[in-house]
Order: C-alpha cells, then structure tokens, then sequence
C-alpha cells in the first residue's frame, strides 16, 4: 500500500464524508419553525410578484425538498386537507394527474406554490388564506415528490395504510416539460 | 540442536528467493516442547509474529490482538455512549429546560441505548472471551481466527457508521428497539431508522461469527486432560453465552431486515392495513432482546466465578451446581420475552405464564449467588480491587434482581412498564451485574494484558467514587417511576414534582463521571507512566493462563500444557505435564476430543492476511449501498461474493509449506 | 396539567389492588435482600485475610463443606417458596384486576394521535355522542370502559392513581376497565415512547359526583355558543376563514374538520396541548400564534396574524364554556 | 498426487495414539487433518447450518404468525403454481446423489473423482437456480401485494440465498482442484461443503411444504 495510495484514499474518504454530511444535514433537518417571514412569498397577487415567488423558491430546495421531514410533513397535509378528494393519490380524477410529465402550468416548486396559494381556473381552490405558508411550501414539495422530481432520499416510502400506489421513492423522476394551456378552455391541447 | 547461539529475531522476509525457497526446504524441521529459552521458544516466537507495516497491522489475527482491539474499541464507544447519557441526565436535571431540544433528545437516548447494548456490552464480553478463553484452556489461537478478525472490522465499521450517522444528525431517534409504527416506512422519517437497521446487522453478524469461533474452540481446542466437568467456570460462561448467541442473534437479524424490506422494498410485513401486524416486531424484537441481556449478564457471571477462588484462595464452592444453573439460566432466558409486552392487548392467561417464566430464572441466579456467598465464608479472604468490585456486584445485582422479579408480576408490570422504575431496574441489572463484574475482570486481567499492576489506591477511589454514583443517580428512579414518570421524555413541567429527585439524580451522575475518570487516569497512568513489571501470577491464581508470561508470548505456550484438575497451577498434573512434537515453523495447535480433550489432529492455524479486513469493507459497501438505493440490495452482494472468494482461494506458498508438516487421518 | 399522578396513591379499585401487591412484594424483595446481603457481610467480616502468595487451601474440609451445603439447599429452597408466594399474590391481583363490576359503565372511545388524546363518548342514541380531547370526565362510582385504539404510532393510556397502562397498538383495538371511587383529579401521561412530543401528551380523568358530571355532560352535547361581543364575532370570523378550520371543528360554526382537538367546548378545558400550556386569555393568544414555541415538532402550524385579530380569536375560544 | 486409493478409515480419534515421552506427550505423529466431528470446519459448518436453521425456522413462524391473524388467506387470493416448486423439489433431492458421491470421493482423497463430482454437482446447481428463476415467476403474488406476498417472497428469497451461496461455493470449490498442491485441508472443505449442501436440501422440504401447501390447506 504505496503511500501515495493512501494519500488519495484519504482525500477520496473525506470528501465522501463531507458529501454524505452535507446531504444527511439537509435530509434530516427538523426545523419546525418557519423560516423568517422576509425570506418566503407573500400572496402574489400580480405577475411580478409571480417571477418573485418562482425566482426565491429555488432558494427553498433544500429546506423542502431536499428535507424528509418537509416531504412527509406535506404527505401528511395531503390527506388532512383532502387533495386526493380531485387529484386522487396523484394519479388524477377530476383534478389533473401529478405523477407523469405533463405540467398544465409549470413543474417548478414555486409556480407549484402559486398555483395552490391563488388557485386556477377549472376548479383549483385558492388556499393562500387558509394554509399557512410553510405548509404550502411543503405541499409543493410533496407535489413534486410525487412526479419523483423531490430526492429520492428524502421521498417517503409506503403508507402504513392501504396499498394506493408505489411509495413516492419509487417513481423515477419524470422529465417535467410545460404544456401551453389553450386560451379558451384552459386544457392542454 | 543444542547450542546455545541467540537466533536474532528478524521480521519475516515477505520476498522470498527462489533459492532462499530450496534452501529453506533442506532445512530440519524444527518441533516445540521444551522450555523458553529454547531456539524452538525463539522459532516459535517468529513464526507466530504479525507482519510488520499497515498491511501487518490490518491483517492481524491472533486471538489477543484481536480480543485486545474488541475490549478497547467497546470502551471508547461506551464512552461515547456515557457522555450521551450525561447530557440526558443535565437536561432532566430542571423542569422545562432548554438545554437539549426533542429532536436531539430522542437521538440522544436512541444512541446512548443501541451503543450501550449492541456495541458496548456484548462486544466488550466476547472480546474478554477471545483473549482469555485460548489463554484459559491451554491453546495457541482461536479455532478460526480470520473470522474473528473480519468480525472485529465489521463492528468498528458498524459503529463508525452509527456514531457517523449520529454526527450527521441521522442518528436513530426510535429507541434502542425501535418498535415499527414510529420506526417503520411512514412514521421513520428520512434514514434514521435504515441506519439502525443496519447497524443491527452488523452487530449481530459480528456477535454470530464470535460465537461460532469461541463455541469451536472451547469444544475442541482445550488442552488434553480438561474434560468438561475441569473445564474453568469462565469458559463455561463463554460456552453458555456463545450458544445462546447462535439462536438468539438470527431473531434480530432476520426482525431488522424485515422492517428493512418494509421501508425500502414495501413489504407489509407491520402494515396493519394490509394483513401485518406492528406486534410482530415486539415478538422478533424481544425473543432476541431477552437472551440478549443474558449474553452481558452471563459472561459477568463468569468474570465472578473466576475471581472469588482467587481472592477467597480455594476452589469454588460448589463448581458443577454453578454450571448447573448457568445452562439453566441460558436455557430459560428464551422463555420470557412477552414480560417486555404485558401492556399490550395480549391474552392474559398467556401472560401469566411468562410471569411464572419470569420468577423461575430468579433461581439459578440464586443458587449462583449462594454458591460465591459460602465459597466466600469458607475461604481466607484478599480484599484487593477485583474483590471490592465483586463485593459491589453483590449489592448493586441483588437490587436489580429483586426489582427484576417486581417487574416480571403482569399486574405491577402495569403501573411500572416503561416508567422510571424501569431504567432504575436496567441501570442495577446491566451496572450491578455487567459493569462491576467488568471493572472486576479489567483489574484482575490487566497485569496478564500489559504486564503492569494498576494502582491499588487508584483503584478503590474508583470503586467507592463508582459505587456511591451509581446509587445515587439510579436509586431515585425508582421513586420517580412510581411518580409516574414515563420513560423517553425529554422534559417535564414544574406540576409534576419529578424535579427534587432527577436533581439528585444528576449529582450522582457527576460522582459517576468522576469516578469514571479516576479508572481513566489509571490506566493512562499504568500504562505509560509506571515501568515495574508484574509477576506471571500477581495474584496466586490457579487457571492455565496464569502459567505463561506477563504479557504472554505471541503463541502463548512454549509447549501446550496438560490438565488434570480444575485448577492446573494450584494442583498440577502428577507425570505428563506438557505436549511436545507440534512445529515451530507454521501455526500449529492441537484439537483434542470434546468430552474427554484426547489428542485428537494436529491442526494448521490459518497465518495471517489481508482479506478479512477486506471483507468487511466489502460487506460495508453493500449495507450502505443498500441502504441508498433499492438495486444496491441485489448488486451489493458482488463486492463481498469476490472479497469471499479470494480470501478462501489458496494461498500456494503457504499450502508448500504446510505440506511439509501433513499427517494422513 | 395538575392532577393526583402518583402509582402509590390509588384511587380507584383496580390502582388499590396494585397498590396493594406493590407492598407484599417491597416487603418481600427487601426481607430476602437484607437477609442475602447481612449473609455476605457475616461471611466477609468473619473469613480471615490473607495475601496472594498465602497458599491455596485445597482440602475438601468434609464438616465445613457439608453445613455449607445445606444453608445453600435452605437458601434455594427459601427463595422458591418465596418465588411461589409473589408468583401466587401476582395471579390473585391479576384476577382481582379483571374482576371489575361492568354494569351501567360509561362508554368512552379513546383514540390516541401524535401528541394528544381524541375521547368521543359513546351513547345509545348517536346525536348524544360527543367528542373532547385530553380531559375525560368520570362519574364517581360508576366503572369506565374506554375502547382504546391508534390513529399512527403505538401509544400507552396510563393513569397511575386509577389503573395499569394499556398500549393503544394500530391495527388492534383493546379496552380497559376503571373506575373512581373518590371525586378529584387524576393526571395520566402518554407511556409509550411516540415521537418528538411524546414528553407532552398528558391527560386528566376529572372524577365528578354524579350530578356534576351530567351537568358537564350535557354541556358538552350543546353546539357552541353564539359570539355576543364584537370582538367575539371577529374571532369567529377569523377562526373560520384562515387556517384553524382546516383542522378544527366547532360544531355549530362552519369549521367541521377532525384532524385536530375539537374546540366547540374548549374553554372547558383547563389546558391546551395536552398539559403543554395553561388555558388562559394571553397564553391562549400565544399558542395560537406559536405552538412550535412550547411544544415543537407538533402538527399546529404557527399562525402569522395580528396581534389584535389573535386576541379576537382567544376572546372568541375563551367564550365557548 | 491425485487418484491413489487409500483404505478409509474410520474418522476415530487418534487413530494413531500420542507417544509418552518422560513428563510429555508426544503429538507429533498425530494427523494434521481429520473429516467429519474431528476438523473444526465442521463445527463451524454446524454453527453455520444452526443460525440458518434458527433463520428459516422463525420465517415460517412468522408465516403461520401472520397466517392466523388474516381473515383471508392469501390475501391475495391466487395460490402459487405447482409446476416448478415441484420440479425444484425434484432436482434438488437428486442433487443429494452426486453430492454424496463427492463427499465419498473427497474422504478418499482421490482428486479426479472429486473434481468429476464437483462438475455434475455444478450442473445441478445451476439447474436449480433456474428453476428458481421461474419459480419466483410462478407465486402469482408480488412481494408488495399484502402481508402474504411478502413472507412468501421473503421465505423463498431466503431460501434462495442460501441456494446460491452454496452453488457458487462449489463452483469456487471446483476451481481450486486445479490449484496444485492439493493438501488434505482441502479434502476436508469439500466434505464439509458436501455436508452444507444436505442441509440446503432438507431445509428446502418444509419451505417447500409452507410456501406451496400453507395457502392451500
């Protein structure tokens, strides 16, 4: 075992270490409280504070999706206030399908966040009054998790309930690609 | 043959030239037997020596190198493991104090419980096993060595992972038996719970493949004339606690994958909704979990019975009762795993059996306990360290064994079950009657270890420092239990009056710290500081491994002895006193029957290599692999299926070797 | 949360029964530890002292040998006797537990959540059923028969001056029977380890007199109070448009969400949290605002209003006696 | 080397007994190897089979565990086929056959017999991992569909561990015959592997019985 072996060995171990450190801090995070209020979306109500909200979200990827806790906490959200009621368990029945590519508005967390927090048109509620922002932080990740775009690592696994679908660290990521919504009836064509 | 020419002691040669190879065929073969100075004693001092470098220090695997590094690493994480329940103690000191959040907490006493049990505990008594046991029964190694060997990078890998886990606040936060709803797919938020699996895994391989190796070498390695019933009661301990090891250990194993494939592949193994059943994992949990306790508690059994003829000077006192009830204890400890889930919505009929189960193993302890009480009365008596430990085992076990029958009533198991009452019954049990036996062992092995005495005033300060902490940080939760102050909580509010009592708890904790340090000073002091050497046999004791030097050569015994009572050095053999004919050249020992320890083979100890380090790497990189990724479950296995093969595929220089020494059946 | 909470003061049957039995046994453990110790403190006072180099005594000492035999069979022989009493007074208390009069029992059904108590009480006629949390009412001298099953992880019901715990286990349900027999209040905690906050899941059995406890119970069966204030009529308002009445329900309001304690009577209620914070005006608007701040890692997401609407919404909850 | 006939004999303890020498024992005409209960591989071998035994037993514990609290059982309602878990029955009880005869031949100590046993053994065992193959194909369950579909995938996985890591031993055992010098340690490990691969016949028998009969009757 040439020392020059050695040497590389141990600057390959402490980079892994600080790799795994870095992601296990950010997977295993519990933070309960929510960040300051300056650094998260108010209700954006006109389009400039939409690029706002989609410009500061990439900022929250690690604490929400990257985050276990974040990811489950919005699974949890998900059945308390009765998503799966039009979306089902992500697979779609009045509202659209959340598991596949096709994205009517945008895959992205924050245009994710818009959409719950103002609704859209066809029958998404607006929640930005109801939900607290946080929680609407952590929908949005689920969301995501749901398509596989969250980590996989910090995807939950199965439910202790009955068996609806393969647990969300199963689905492989799908490439989100935006559809143009048509001007008339708001479907993708 | 006989001039007297000192043979240098140079490092083996790795390169060996062709014709250094023919001229080394030429040369006679050189047999063991006679005494130290002998040039075989010196042949035999460099057959049996470690490679130099690294690659020597990684490829070792004598038995006392390999129980050495088990003992010390198992101190270092029980360290680790103490500073852990330190700060449990300082932020339960107060009512609502703020010093340690819930999140941390829960991983605080998750960690300070898995590294206590699975990484302190059972290690820490199959490395005195590893070390002592050859030395005790008159043997150069262990029947396999490599495997020993690979088990002990398994656990420093194993524990490296957790305690690495916990410094990336991955930690497992469920308990140190993690039951599955709060631990399983939904509820085990993020990696925590997969690193407690794994770490499972890891520990009760490790503590399978010690079993494995100490069970084959007490029945067949022993020296001849040591039939079972003159077997040491030590080795019996081992002997007991190896076995119950190997049913009890595949339980866990096989528990811990389960809810492993729950997490990860989405079996339904606990998912009540879909035919599983949460109560399974307390059943796979517990069946282990019981034995478990036993293999800390019986080897300290052992420690004890090892010690008091030593200090009392005469052998023990009823010598085959006590094996006796050591197999019974072993034997019956499967019995009583469901007095660990009396509050669960089991039949009661069914729960009143285990209580009867519960009361019955109370006996053999006692008749245990009986036997060292009269060995002591009717002995003259040596009041140094390893005793006064003793003596504290005596009061501290009695507490905990008495509280432990309290325990074992389904009824009062009601208001008591994971209360206070419960970690004051552990603490007694597992301090009382693991730890003082422990400390007892350390001082009265340590001069056959280094070859130093540990101080004697050292000692007692220890002791009394020890003794008084232990009492006062544990003896008030049995109070605070019947307060009704559930177990796993991180704070509680003023109305509950639990704060008087925790803050004496607290003081108790701090004299233990203390006296925790005086043993550390003590040894760094021993070690590095103090030069006079101890005697072969500082204590005038009477088993084998007292006959050899302080420390012991490399291989032990110049020539393999031969027994004919149960204390060889206080009465021995009358005309055949040792073995002679085995080589100097290779690793060679002696396998003797299993009832009556005839000569039997000659058997070649395998030299050392680098592969069961390698192996236990390979094997790391599987369970991690599987722990990130599904795939990695199946794909893992091919790192450790090549680390196998090549360490199994035969080395031909050693074979040529060894050829040289074979003796057709 | 303040309350009798104390295994060695019973007030109940079934408590009394294991107060009992923890007594015979104290006895017993400490009569054979005192005897086993004062054994070993005779053997080591009178044996003499010697130095490793004094030589091993090896002769069989027949007599010597022999008495010590038999003390060691006396001992044995001793502690099985005793084994078999504690094993006796054990089955006997276990049989004396089950044996607990049922008839005219009050019905609870108690469902354990991370980190509170959901109780509904059962009648014979459906709109009678209501449902609290965290604090039960008992009448005294009538048995209690609470049917306890769990939302997510495994719980433990534990009152330690009424009863022995039992676990509330997912996908398994069981019952466990209890009574009061003097009027007072019991506080019980969580006993099973259920995650961050499992230190702050306590309960109280209140034991009313008979007459109390149907005045309490008819109480509780009333919807919930119109607002009378301005201020009240604010916080109902708000209580009901933003993020309380996604999880809370206040039967005669629109919030009609079960995920979380049910407030219709929750100024009833001495505490909030279950025993995390006292149940008054200003630590009322607290909690409101912060859960996370005395009890995090909870489900209560904290709530960024003003100061004057958290007050509305304190006054309005502190109305719902 | 290879392929002299040597009278066996009988694995009794010191066949040839340990000479007094004085106040010694002399154990240097003692045999450096011995088959059966006399080499520590076959301790460690039985210590092995024990913690598998102990491993398949409480699986199927746990089978008849989660057997009895269903309502239904299976669960899933289509019980495994038949065909290939008999057929791997089949094969596996006549692999004992050519495994006895390696295990004769090794005690014997003549190499051309082994390694001509180790080959036919190696065919079985590759016959069997492919019935294997199709037999997880055939238990109409998957491993995620209900409590019974998982302990019957488990049973079987483990029992096919077990399977695998034997066949490859042989495999690896057949490779090391053509290591040249073959001392009689070797002979040995072959007899012992021969000795493990009983056991991963019987084991086969109650698994077999559990998995394709526990959800019939």
């Amino acid at each position: 075992m040439s020392s020059r072996f050695l040497d590389r060995a141990l600057v390959l171990a402490v980079a892994s270490v600080g790799a795994l450190t870095s992601s296990g801090c950010e997977r295993e995070a519990r933070d309960f409280l929510p960040p300051k209020p300056g650094a998260e979306v108010g209700h954006a109500a006109s389009a400039a504070a939409s690029a706002a909200a989609i410009a500061s979200a990439a900022a929250m990827v690690g604490r929400y999706e990257h985050n276990a806790h974040a990811v489950s906490a919005g699974k949890r959200l998900w059945t308390w206030y009765n998503c799966s009621g039009c979306h089902a368990n992500g697979g779609g029945g009045s509202g659209p399908a959340l598991m596949d590519d096709v994205w009517i508005y945008g895959g992205d967390a924050g245009t994710i966040y818009l959409t719950i927090a103002n609704g859209r048109p066809n029958g998404m509620p607006a929640f930005g009054s109801r939900i607290p922002k946080d929680q609407i932080w952590q929908l949005a990740a689920y969301v995501r998790s749901l398509a596989g775009l969250a980590s996989a690592d910090a995807a939950p696994n199965r439910d202790d309930a009955f068996l609806t679908r393969t647990p969300e660290s199963f689905s492989d990521s799908q490439k989100p690609e935006t559809v143009k919504p048509s001007a008339a009836t708001g479907r993708p064509q | 043959m006989d001039d007297a020419r000192a043979l240098p002691l140079r490092p083996r040669p790795r390169r060996r030239s062709r014709a250094k190879a023919q001229a080394s065929d030429r040369r006679e073969l050189l047999r063991d037997g006679d005494g130290a100075g002998s040039r075989a004693a010196a042949e035999l001092e460099r057959t049996w020596q470690d490679k130099p470098g690294l690659r020597g220090f990684l490829s070792a695997n004598g038995h006392k190198t390999t129980g050495l590094r088990f003992v010390v690493t198992a101190f270092v994480f029980a360290g680790l493991a103490g500073i852990m329940g330190g700060l449990m103690r300082h932020q339960l000191a107060t009512a609502n104090s703020h010093l340690v959040g819930p999140d941390f907490y829960n991983q605080l006493f998750s960690m300070h419980g898995t590294a206590m049990m699975f990484l302190f505990a059972v290690p820490v008594m199959q490395g005195f096993a590893l070390y002592v046991v050859p030395l005790m029964i008159g043997t150069r190694n262990t029947a396999f060595p490599r495997m020993s060997a690979c088990a002990y990078w398994l656990y420093l890998l194993g524990g490296l992972l957790l305690f690495g886990a916990f410094a990336t606040n991955t930690g497992p936060d469920a308990g140190w038996f993690a039951y599955v709803p709060l631990a399983g797919p939904q509820y085990g938020i993020g990696k925590r719970a997969d690193f407690w699996n794994m770490l499972v895994t890891y520990s009760e391989a490790m503590g399978l493949m010690v079993a494995v190796d100490i069970t084959t070498t007490i029945l067949k390695l022993r020296a001849p004339g040591m039939t079972l019933r003159q077997m040491p009661l030590f080795v019996w301990a081992s002997l007991v606690t190896s076995v119950m090891i190997i049913f009890a250990m595949p339980m866990v194993m096989l528990g811990a994958n389960l809810v492993q494939f729950d997490r990860m592949l989405g079996t339904h193994f606990f998912n009540p909704a879909e035919g599983g059943d949460p109560l399974l994992w307390q059943h796979l949990f517990w069946f282990f979990g019981h034995p478990e306790v036993y293999f800390i508690f019986i080897p300290a059994l052992g420690f004890v019975s090892a010690i008091i003829p030593t200090f009392a000077r005469r052998p023990m006192f009823g010598h085959d009762a006590i094996v006796l009830s050591l197999i019974t204890t072993g034997f019956l400890s499967f019995g009583l795993w469901v007095h660990h889930m009396f509050a669960t919505n089991l039949p009661e009929l069914g729960k009143s059996f285990f209580t009867a189960m519960s009361f019955m193993i109370a006996i053999p302890t006692a008749l245990q306990i009986f036997c060292w009480i009269a060995t002591i009365a009717a002995g003259r008596l040596v009041m140094r360290t390893p005793f006064l430990f003793v003596l504290g085992f005596f009061f501290i076990l009695m507490i905990g064994g008495l509280t432990g029958v309290m325990l074992g009533s389904v009824p009062l198991d009601l208001q008591v079950h994971d209360t206070y009452f419960v970690v004051a019954h552990l603490h007694y049990v597992l301090i009382g009657g693991a730890v003082f036996p422990l400390f007892a062992a350390l001082y009265y092995w340590f001069p056959k270890v280094t070859g130093k005495m540990l101080s004697e005033r050292l000692g007692r300060w220890h002791f009394w420092l020890f003794f008084i902490g232990v009492n006062l940080t544990f003896f008030p939760m049995h109070i605070l239990g019947l307060h009704g102050m559930p177990r796993r909580i991180y704070t509680y509010g003023a109305e509950t009056g639990w704060e008087a009592l925790s803050l004496v708890s607290a003081a108790g904790q701090v004299i233990n710290d203390l006296g925790t340090l005086l043993f550390a000073i003590n040894l760094v002091r021993t070690v590095f500081f103090k030069s006079e050497r101890a005697s072969a046999d500082p204590w005038g004791a009477g088993t084998l491994e007292w006959s050899v030097a302080s420390p012991p050569p490399k291989c032990n015994f110049f020539a393999l002895p031969v027994v004919a009572s149960r204390e060889p050095l206080w009465s021995p053999p009358a005309e055949v006193t040792h073995v002679q004919g085995l080589s100097a050249q290779i690793r060679e020992g002696l396998t003797t029957t299993v009832i009556d320890a005839l000569p039997d083979t000659r058997y070649a100890y395998p030299a050392p290599e680098i592969w069961p380090f390698v192996a236990a790497l390979s094997v790391t990189i599987w369970l991690v692999w599987s722990v990130w990724s599904v795939p990695g479950f199946a794909w893992g296995l091919i790192p450790p299926a090549l680390a196998f093969l090549l360490w199994y595929w035969p080395n031909k220089k050693e074979a040529i070797e060894e050829l040289k020494w074979e003796g057709e059946p | 949360m303040n309350g009798v909470h104390d295994v060695l003061s019973p007030a109940g049957p079934q408590a009394a029964t294991l107060y009992q039995l923890w007594n015979v046994m104290l006895v017993a453990c400490t009569v054979v530890f005192v005897v086993t110790i004062v054994a070993l403190a005779i053997a080591v006072w009178r044996a003499p002292r010697a130095t490793e180099r004094a030589k091993p005594d090896l002769d069989p000492h027949p007599r010597k040998v022999a008495t010590l035999r038999r003390s060691v069979v006396w001992g044995i022989a001793g502690s099985s006797v005793l084994l078999l009493v504690l094993l006796l007074a054990s089955f006997v208390a276990d049989r004396a537990l089950s044996a607990l009069p049922l008839a005219n029992a009050v019905r609870i059904d108690l469902v354990g959540h991370q980190f509170w108590w959901e109780a509904r009480y059962e009648s014979h006629s459906p709109e009678l059923t209501f449902s609290t949390a965290n604090e039960l009412h008992v009448p005294v001298g009538r048995p209690v028969l609470v049917r306890l099953r769990a939302d997510d992880v495994i719980h433990s019901f534990w009152v330690p001056s009424l009863s022995g715990k039992k676990d509330l286990i997912p996908g398994r349900e069981s019952t466990i029977a209890l009574r009061a027999d003097r009027a007072g209040t019991y506080r019980g905690q969580c006993a099973e380890f259920c995650g961050y906050q499992h230190a702050q899941m306590a309960l109280v059995v209140v034991a009313d007199p008979p007459a109390d406890y149907e005045r309490w119970q008819a109480l509780q069966r009333e919807p919930a109070r119109a607002p009378e204030t301005a201020q009240e009529r604010r916080g109902l308002e708000l209580v009901e448009q933003t993020s309380c009445a996604m999880c809370h329900a206040i039967h005669g309001t629109r919030a009609r969400a079960r995920r979380a304690p049910d407030l219709t009577h929750v100024a009833s209620r001495g505490w909030l949290g279950a025993g995390a914070v006292e149940n008054t005006p200003a630590l009322r608007a607290e909690w409101i605002a912060n859960a996370q701040k005395f009890k995090p890692g909870i489900n209560m997401p904290p709530l960024d209003a003003a100061p004057d609407d958290l007050a509305a919404m304190s006054a309005y909850l502190g109305s719902l006696r | 080397m290879g392929g002299r006939a040597v009278t066996r004999r009988e694995a009794t303890p010191a066949s040839v007994p340990a000479v007094r020498k004085g106040d010694a024992l002399d154990v240097s005409g003692l045999p450096s190897y011995g088959f059966a209960h006399r080499s520590l591989m076959w301790w460690g071998n039985a210590g092995m089979m024990t913690i598998e035994g102990v491993a398949f037993g409480f699986m199927i514990v746990i089978y008849f565990y989660l057997r009895d609290i269903a309502r239904v059982w299976p669960d899933s309602g289509r019980v495994p086929a038949l065909l290939f878990g008999t057929i791997n029955l089949g094969v596996i009880l006549a692999s004992a056959w050519p495994n006895y005869l390696a295990q004769k031949a090794a005690q014997d100590r003549s190499l051309l017999r082994v390694r001509l046993w180790l080959y036919v053994c190696s065919l079985f065992g590759i016959a069997l991992c492919a019935v294997r193959w199709f037999e997880f194909t055939a238990l109409n369950v998957r491993w995620d569909d209900g409590a019974y579909g998982s302990v019957v995938w488990v049973l079987l996985g483990l029992h096919s561990f077990n399977l695998v890591t034997d066949v490859l031993d042989t495999f690896v055992l057949t490779a090391v015959t053509y290591s040249k010098p073959v001392e009689g340690k070797r002979y040995v490990d072959i007899a012992e592997n021969c000795g493990y691969w009983y056991f991963v016949v019987l084991t086969w028998l109650p698994i077999y019985a559990v998995i394709y009969f526990g959800a019939r009757i």
